[in-house]
């Protein structure tokens, strides 16, 4: 244990230097910005993961967010256990009608100013379950998405690159609707 | 005139704990990231994380009462006050004598108690949860509190803080076995109270194993501020506490030059962040315990407190 | 084989008796009626067999009166086809959430509710969880799912092999090599062909990463659960270097898609064979020093020893595969039992413990990850050259004796979470019917029966120790 | 002083009370509880500080600790209860032995001739009686406001009644923090004050009583975090939350004249709570007249504060302290006002989602019971005291039995008066049975008792 934590302070971070975003390089991802007027959000957002029938894979690769190589708590980002404290709803999957109420209560249950990502390529499109019977597809046909993130599922970098391009959109919103 | 430099330093010393609060608490995580090789949030995500909070709209649940809506604010008022009534910087402040130590303990009750209140008023079953479990925390936490303030104020000769700090630092009390015992009991109690490993987990995204999480669960926006910047203020009071009472160096006493006092904000700051580094190490090193551990857990230091209590009963110089 | 009615009771009863495990029951839609499934294997033997039984009027024998085991499958099935099960103990819905939905009873004075999910407060897939409780005693759990459910054998069904492939790696997403694996061999079975050589040491070096890496999360959430957060950001290091190594070796970090009917799409190059190899030995040293950690830290070890103790001998009943029932003195591994390639010609010993609680769950997979790094070493000494997949044989081009005749293949494959079990039926490069089973339908019921004796605080850690797929079961 | 002792309600000569004082009506159990009972320890205090002379350090000792013990099972009982007059009632016992701990100080004090000690703590146990009398009287008032209008005593049975009693809560509310030994209220500060008569007692000369008081101290906290478990219990499950019966939903305020008298006796409650100096000078006369001392006259004092003994041992000033959470509450609600979001919205509580509908769709059935909320306490403190344990059993997967709960316990004091034989035999057994699975907790316990053997022997040897 000693050995453990002495290492780990003196062994330096394993986090990497966050991924460079270029301007406007996800201009075409966000589909809605500044939905109020307060832009105060900027570099502090709560996320609320909402799975709304996902095959898993795209939680696997959120959880990854946290690990000490992506490390998303250092820009201002976290994942939070209560919609109620959350500002952004995350939704994965192909939106099945099962979930299709819970979605519903959970960005209710959300106070404004919030936003919602749809992370994945069956949240953003429905995916390879476009047509199932038991799912309704993409997440924008139930709930307005302010960015959408592709992928199948999108790997870590991709996903934090989207994040921070979109909270610097939050905080200047010309550069991201250019 | 006489009045308004003692006033000044008072408010000053409301401000401060108010200040540094958060710091503390982002400190800590800070921390705890580096010693689990990341870079951690920025160590001013605190206050941009409140300064969020407070411009978004509050939600309270349907079916609540006005206690639901009051409970933030007598809980931040409470927890602030009790904070500030701790000497941090300086002693024999101007209200320095309005409460002791057992009222600075209660006047935590009284918040504990609106909070409990607040969780069973949503009537849903994490409220429930979450108070059930504080009750049981609290009901051995609090006579631990009262033992550990039993043993100092014995030796000390009082029950209040300035009086104490003064004596402590006077090197009177010397070292003594139930100083010690004392210290080991009041860190388990602070530990307790502030919602901290082993007891509580204040990162913890699982609802059945919160305790404070789950009574706030349902607050939002600028209730949420007040709740999470009490809880803050919580940490804040109990290293000040422990600082105040078993590290006392350093403090400006009454009517202290402003030199003293800048010296004392310095050592104030630095014990805090001392502080900071032994919890962030002790909350890395150790589990969460099983929920019908802790009482164990708290009960040590109600023994502990107790044995020395009892120390000093039998011999003043034990 | 198709049966009878009676022969039907009695093959049910067998599974009751424990003579023979069950694995999987599913339906099959025909223009008058349906037609039911029921596959089983002898206790200790790999080998699955097939019943089937026609229910020209929506109707059949009940498989879970006589073990339970089947209930929740056969609760799937009736909402799907709209069959009824005669003499079923639970006729509830299950996928159906369009009815109001009746919680099992619970008596006693005092007693509440806790309800928790769909939507939970991590980041897990959706679930309900219903702990009827007096303050922490929790007196009844049960679990409702369905919520992932997305048709997803429906959607297979009557597509081209090739799109299927990619579905049968989406049923879940932390197994999707385990399910391309499965599902690959079944069709490869039914359509008579092999895959290269080369191609099965590959789906062996890719099962074997995904087994490593999910068992790395794994470990490090059990431990997260049960408030050792530190554990948990070491081995989430672990797990993140092998995904990048997936992601080097394969193009993926999750190896979607990298197996296919026929063989594998992607080969590795010498280059990154050497890779695997050092990474591995690298990572190897690293985690030695973290299990020494998980042994040494007291205050964890007090938290997951005893928990959630699951007995074997419902671990027995239930037919619990994987970690879960090694971890209960169930002595199975797929691998081992069912003997397919590249496993056959490997010595593959299989840990077992009798414990049955968290930290023999926990322990189970420390020992598999030894493993895994053993089978991938050998893997990549004897890896044979030559071609990555075999060419499925084009509808076009078939007799026209074969081209009406739709062929049946079945494969039990070892997943990270344990037995996966495929059937496929093929027509014209078509796919007829297919069942993919998770081995989570019985870590459910375990997980219910194993809550017994536990607080609610306690709850997460079992839970995550038993790790069952929602998308996995809600198909 | 068994016959006081009895009246009052002292461990284990308090049987009766649980069952009589729920058993009258409301007004009745209100003045037996806060009438009754006080005119017992007036006649204790009559008997023991008057009449019957000096007297010796022992009888202190004896009264001391049945005040403590009967202070925390009094409280315990109370937390097993689901019956809002028993409940009620058994904490009218914990009371009484807080007010006879502060007796049996008195006494001990001035058996060592401590007079102003023995002042304080009997200013303390009067303070307290009168308090008691306080906020008793509005909470059997509030009890019977609640069964007249939901015709159920059981805490089960109730909830949300806030929202139909709104006025009677209020006074229901401050009575309940005021009993929970909560600042500024007046059950703190007569706590304060017993707490401040402890600290005082090093220099008693008597090894029996110092080792005494410490452990006494402790079970005085004891039962005060308990009060307040068990009030938060009482008020949060049966003002608050949703309704957990059709009487509790339809439930009418009570009528002018109770909620008028239970305003006023919480408004005493305030009072006394936030200028506790003009009660203590109220008892001053009456220490003096048994004592021949007094504690200093507490009104003249600046900010209205008080320091029953020095300044510089310790002070407290309930009205400053009040004023500065108020006006820290104030700023608060200022400055979000001013900076923050004005905008409040009405949502139901998260429930993780979850739709529920049909004939389970009971929201009710996911608040917490009173037992349930109680059952990590019952776990954890009367398993050993009451015997409390629960009984689960759950039927194997595929049966469909329903599963089922009992939880029991057995009260001590019947046991022990009834059957002491049995009983012995079966705590000795248990116990010798249990020196094997020792926690942190036991073992410091034992090493505790070891000490205090060691330091006895070591007193008498010298």
């Amino acid at each position: 244990m000693r050995k453990t934590l002495i290492e780990n302070l003196f062994r330096g971070k394993l986090t990497e230097p966050p991924p460079p975003v270029a301007d406007g390089e996800i201009a075409d991802l966000v589909s809605t910005l500044a939905r109020t007027t307060q832009q105060r959000l900027g570099r502090s957002l709560a996320i609320r993961a909402l799975d709304a029938g996902s095959c898993n894979g795209c939680e696997l690769e959120m959880i990854a967010l946290g690990n000490a190589y992506y490390d998303l708590e250092r820009f201002g980002l976290k994942f939070v256990a209560s919609p109620r404290h959350a500002d952004v709803l995350m939704i994965t999957g192909p939106i099945t009608i099962a979930m299709r109420e819970a979605l519903r209560l959970t960005d209710e249950a959300m106070s404004a100013p919030k936003f919602v990502i749809a992370l994945g390529d069956c949240a953003c499109t429905g995916g390879l379950f476009a047509n199932s019977p038991a799912c309704i597809g993409a997440a924008a046909q139930v709930i307005k998405v302010d960015l959408h993130i592709p992928g199948c599922p999108p790997d870590p970098i991709t996903i934090l690159k989207a994040l921070i391009g979109f909270t610097d959109s939050l905080k200047h919103p010309a550069a991201g609707r250019a | 005139m006489a009045l308004i430099t003692p006033l000044l330093l008072q408010l000053v010393q409301m401000a401060l704990v108010l200040a540094i609060a958060p710091l503390l608490a982002g400190l800590v995580r800070v921390l705890k990231a580096r010693l689990q090789r990341r870079a951690g949030p920025p160590l001013l995500q605190f206050y941009r994380d409140l300064a969020k909070l407070i411009i978004k709209d509050a939600i309270v649940a349907t079916g609540t009462s006005w206690i639901y809506r009051a409970a933030p604010y007598v809980i931040f008022a409470a927890s602030w006050v009790s904070a500030s009534l701790v000497p941090s910087f300086g002693t024999n402040l101007l209200f320095s004598w309005s409460g002791d130590l057992i009222v600075i303990v209660a006047l935590l009750g009284t918040a504990r108690f609106c909070q409990m209140l607040a969780a069973l008023d949503l009537g849903t079953a994490f409220g429930g949860l979450g108070a059930s479990r504080e009750a049981m925390f609290a009901s051995l936490a609090e006579p631990a509190m009262l033992m550990i303030v039993f043993t100092v104020a014995l030796i000390a000769g009082s029950s209040q803080l300035s009086v104490i700090a003064t004596f402590m630092h006077s090197g009177a009390a010397g070292l003594r076995l139930s100083l010690g015992l004392g210290l080991v009991a009041l860190v388990i109690v602070a530990l307790a109270e502030t919602g901290r490993f082993p007891v509580d987990n204040p990162a913890t995204h699982l609802e059945l194993t919160m305790v404070h999480e789950a009574m706030v669960l349902d607050y939002t926006g600028r209730h949420l501020a007040l709740l999470d910047l009490a809880h803050a203020l919580k940490l804040t009071l109990y290293m000040s506490l422990i600082a105040c009472i078993f590290v006392p160096f350093g403090m400006a006493g009454p009517g202290a030059a402003p030199a003293s006092l800048a010296l004392g904000l310095l050592a104030y700051l630095g014990k805090l962040v001392l502080g900071a580094v032994l919890l962030a190490i002790f909350e890395t090193a150790i589990a969460k315990m099983r929920v019908f551990r802790v009482p164990n857990f708290i009960g040590a230091a109600l023994m502990l407190g107790l044995l020395g209590t009892l120390l000093l009963f039998v011999s003043a110089t034990l | 084989m198709m049966v009878n009615s009676r022969t039907w009771q009695a093959a049910a009863s067998d599974l009751a008796t424990g003579r023979s495990i069950f694995v999987a029951l599913w339906a099959e839609a025909q223009d008058d009626g349906c037609i039911i499934h029921l596959a089983g294997r002898p206790q200790g033997s790999g080998e699955v067999r097939l019943l089937s039984l026609a229910a020209p009027d929506r109707l059949f024998p009940s498989i879970a009166q006589h073990h339970p085991a089947a209930s929740l499958m056969e609760r799937a099935l009736c909402d799907v086809h709209g069959l009824t099960a005669e003499a079923s103990p639970d006729p509830r819905p299950w996928l159906d959430h369009s009815t109001p939905y009746l919680f099992k009873p619970v008596t006693g004075d005092g007693v509440h509710q806790i309800p928790v999910g769909p939507v939970h407060a991590g980041i897990i897939e959706p679930g309900h969880f219903r702990f009827s409780v007096n303050g922490e005693t929790i007196i009844r759990l049960e679990v409702r799912l369905g919520y992932t459910h997305k048709a997803t054998l429906g959607l297979m069904r009557g597509h081209m092999i090739d799109h299927a492939a990619q579905l049968a790696g989406r049923i879940s997403g932390d197994s999707t090599v385990a399910y391309a694996f499965a599902f690959a061999r079944a069709v490869e079975q039914a359509l008579g062909i092999k895959a290269p050589p080369r191609a099965t040491a590959l789906r062996g070096i890719m099962a074997e990463l995904e087994r490593l890496a999910n068992h790395f999360g794994d470990i490090g959430a059990i431990c997260n659960d049960g408030g050792f957060p530190l554990m948990n950001v070491l081995t989430a290091a672990l797990r993140e270097r092998v995904l990048r190594l997936a992601a080097t070796c394969f193009g993926h970090r999750l190896m979607m898609d990298r197996i296919i009917p026929g063989g594998v799409t992607t080969d590795l190059t010498a280059a990154h064979a050497k890779l695997v190899l050092t990474t591995l030995t690298d990572l190897r040293g690293q985690w030695a020093r973290l299990f020494e950690l998980y042994e040494k830290t007291a205050s964890l070890q007090d938290r997951v020893v005893t928990s959630g103790w699951l007995d074997p001998m419902i671990a027995q009943r239930l037919g619990c595969g994987g970690y879960v029932g090694r971890a209960s003195g169930q002595d199975f591994d797929a691998r081992r039992d069912a003997c397919y390639p590249p496993y056959d010609t490997l010595a593959i010993t299989v840990p077992h413990l009798t414990a049955g609680d968290v930290d023999a769950r926990l322990r189970i997979r420390m020992a598999e990850l030894e493993q895994s790094v053993t089978v991938i070493r050998t893997l990549l000494a004897t890896m044979p050259p030559g071609a990555l997949c075999t060419p499925l044989p084009d509808p076009a081009n078939l007799t026209t004796i074969e081209r009406n005749d739709a062929r049946v293949g079945h494969a039990l494959i070892e997943g990270f979470r344990g037995d996966i079990f495929a059937h496929v039926r093929v027509h014209r490069g078509r796919i007829e019917d297919v069942m993919l089973r998770d081995p989570s339908w019985f870590f459910w019921p375990a997980l219910e029966a194993a809550i017994e004796g536990n607080i609610v605080a306690d709850f997460p850690l079992c839970n995550k120790s038993f790790n069952p797929s929602y998308s996995g079961c809600d198909l | 002083m068994l016959g006081a002792g009895s009246k009052a309600g002292l461990v284990p000569l308090h049987v009766w009370l649980p069952r009589a004082h729920p058993a009258a009506p409301s007004h009745v159990s209100a003045l037996m509880s806060g009438v009754m009972t006080k005119v017992a320890i007036y006649a204790f205090i009559r008997i023991v500080f008057a009449l019957v002379g000096p007297a010796a350090w022992w009888w202190g000792l004896v009264v001391l600790v049945l005040g403590g013990i009967t202070a925390v099972l009094g409280v315990l009982y109370a937390l097993m209860e689901d019956d809002i007059k028993t409940i009620l009632a058994y904490s009218t016992i914990e009371n009484i032995g807080l007010i006879f701990v502060g007796l049996g100080l008195a006494l001990a004090f001035k058996a060592d001739g401590m007079m102003l000690a023995a002042a304080l703590a009997l200013t303390a146990a009067l303070f307290h009686a009168f308090n008691h009398m306080l906020f008793k009287s509005t909470l059997f008032f509030g009890a019977g406001a609640i069964q007249h209008a939901t015709g159920t005593r059981d805490l089960a049975q109730l909830g949300g009644l806030i929202h139909r009693m709104k006025i009677s809560a209020v006074p229901m509310l401050i009575a309940a923090m005021a009993i929970a030994a909560l600042p500024p209220l007046n059950g703190f500060a007569s706590e304060w004050l017993l707490l401040q008569a402890i600290l005082l007692s090093p220099a008693l000369p008597q090894f029996g009583l110092k080792l005494a008081v410490p452990a006494i101290g402790a079970l005085v906290a004891l039962a005060a975090a308990f009060a307040a478990a068990c009030f938060v219990r009482l008020f949060g499950i049966a003002y608050l939350g949703k309704p957990r019966s059709q009487a509790a939903e339809a439930a009418p305020e009570t009528d002018a004249a109770s909620r008028s008298a239970m305003i006023g006796l919480a408004a005493l409650c305030v009072i006394a709570g936030l200028l506790p100096g003009l009660v203590i000078d109220l008892f001053a006369p009456v220490s003096d007249n048994l004592l021949g001392v007094r504690v200093p006259t507490q009104s003249g004092l600046p900010w209205l504060t008080i320091m029953p003994v020095t300044a510089s041992r310790s002070s407290y000033d309930p009205l400053l302290i009040a004023l500065f959470v108020t006006i820290s509450a104030c700023l608060a609600f200022l400055s979000l006002r001013r900076f923050g979001s004005r905008i409040i919205r009405s949502t139901p509580a998260w429930g993780c989602g979850y739709q529920e509908f049909g004939p389970q769709a009971q929201t009710r059935l996911s608040q917490y019971t009173p037992s349930g909320f109680a059952q990590p306490i019952r776990r954890v403190f009367a398993a050993s005291v009451f015997r409390a344990h629960d009984l689960v059993t759950i039927p194997p997967p595929g049966d469909a039995a329903p599963a089922r709960f009992t939880s029991s316990w057995t009260d001590p004091a019947w046991a022990t008066l009834y059957t002491p034989l049995i009983s012995a035999l079966d705590w000795t057994a248990d116990r010798m049975n249990r020196l094997q699975f020792l926690t942190i907790r036991r073992y410091l316990a034992f090493v505790f008792a070891a000490l205090v053997v060691l330091l006895v022997w070591v007193a008498l040897w010298r």
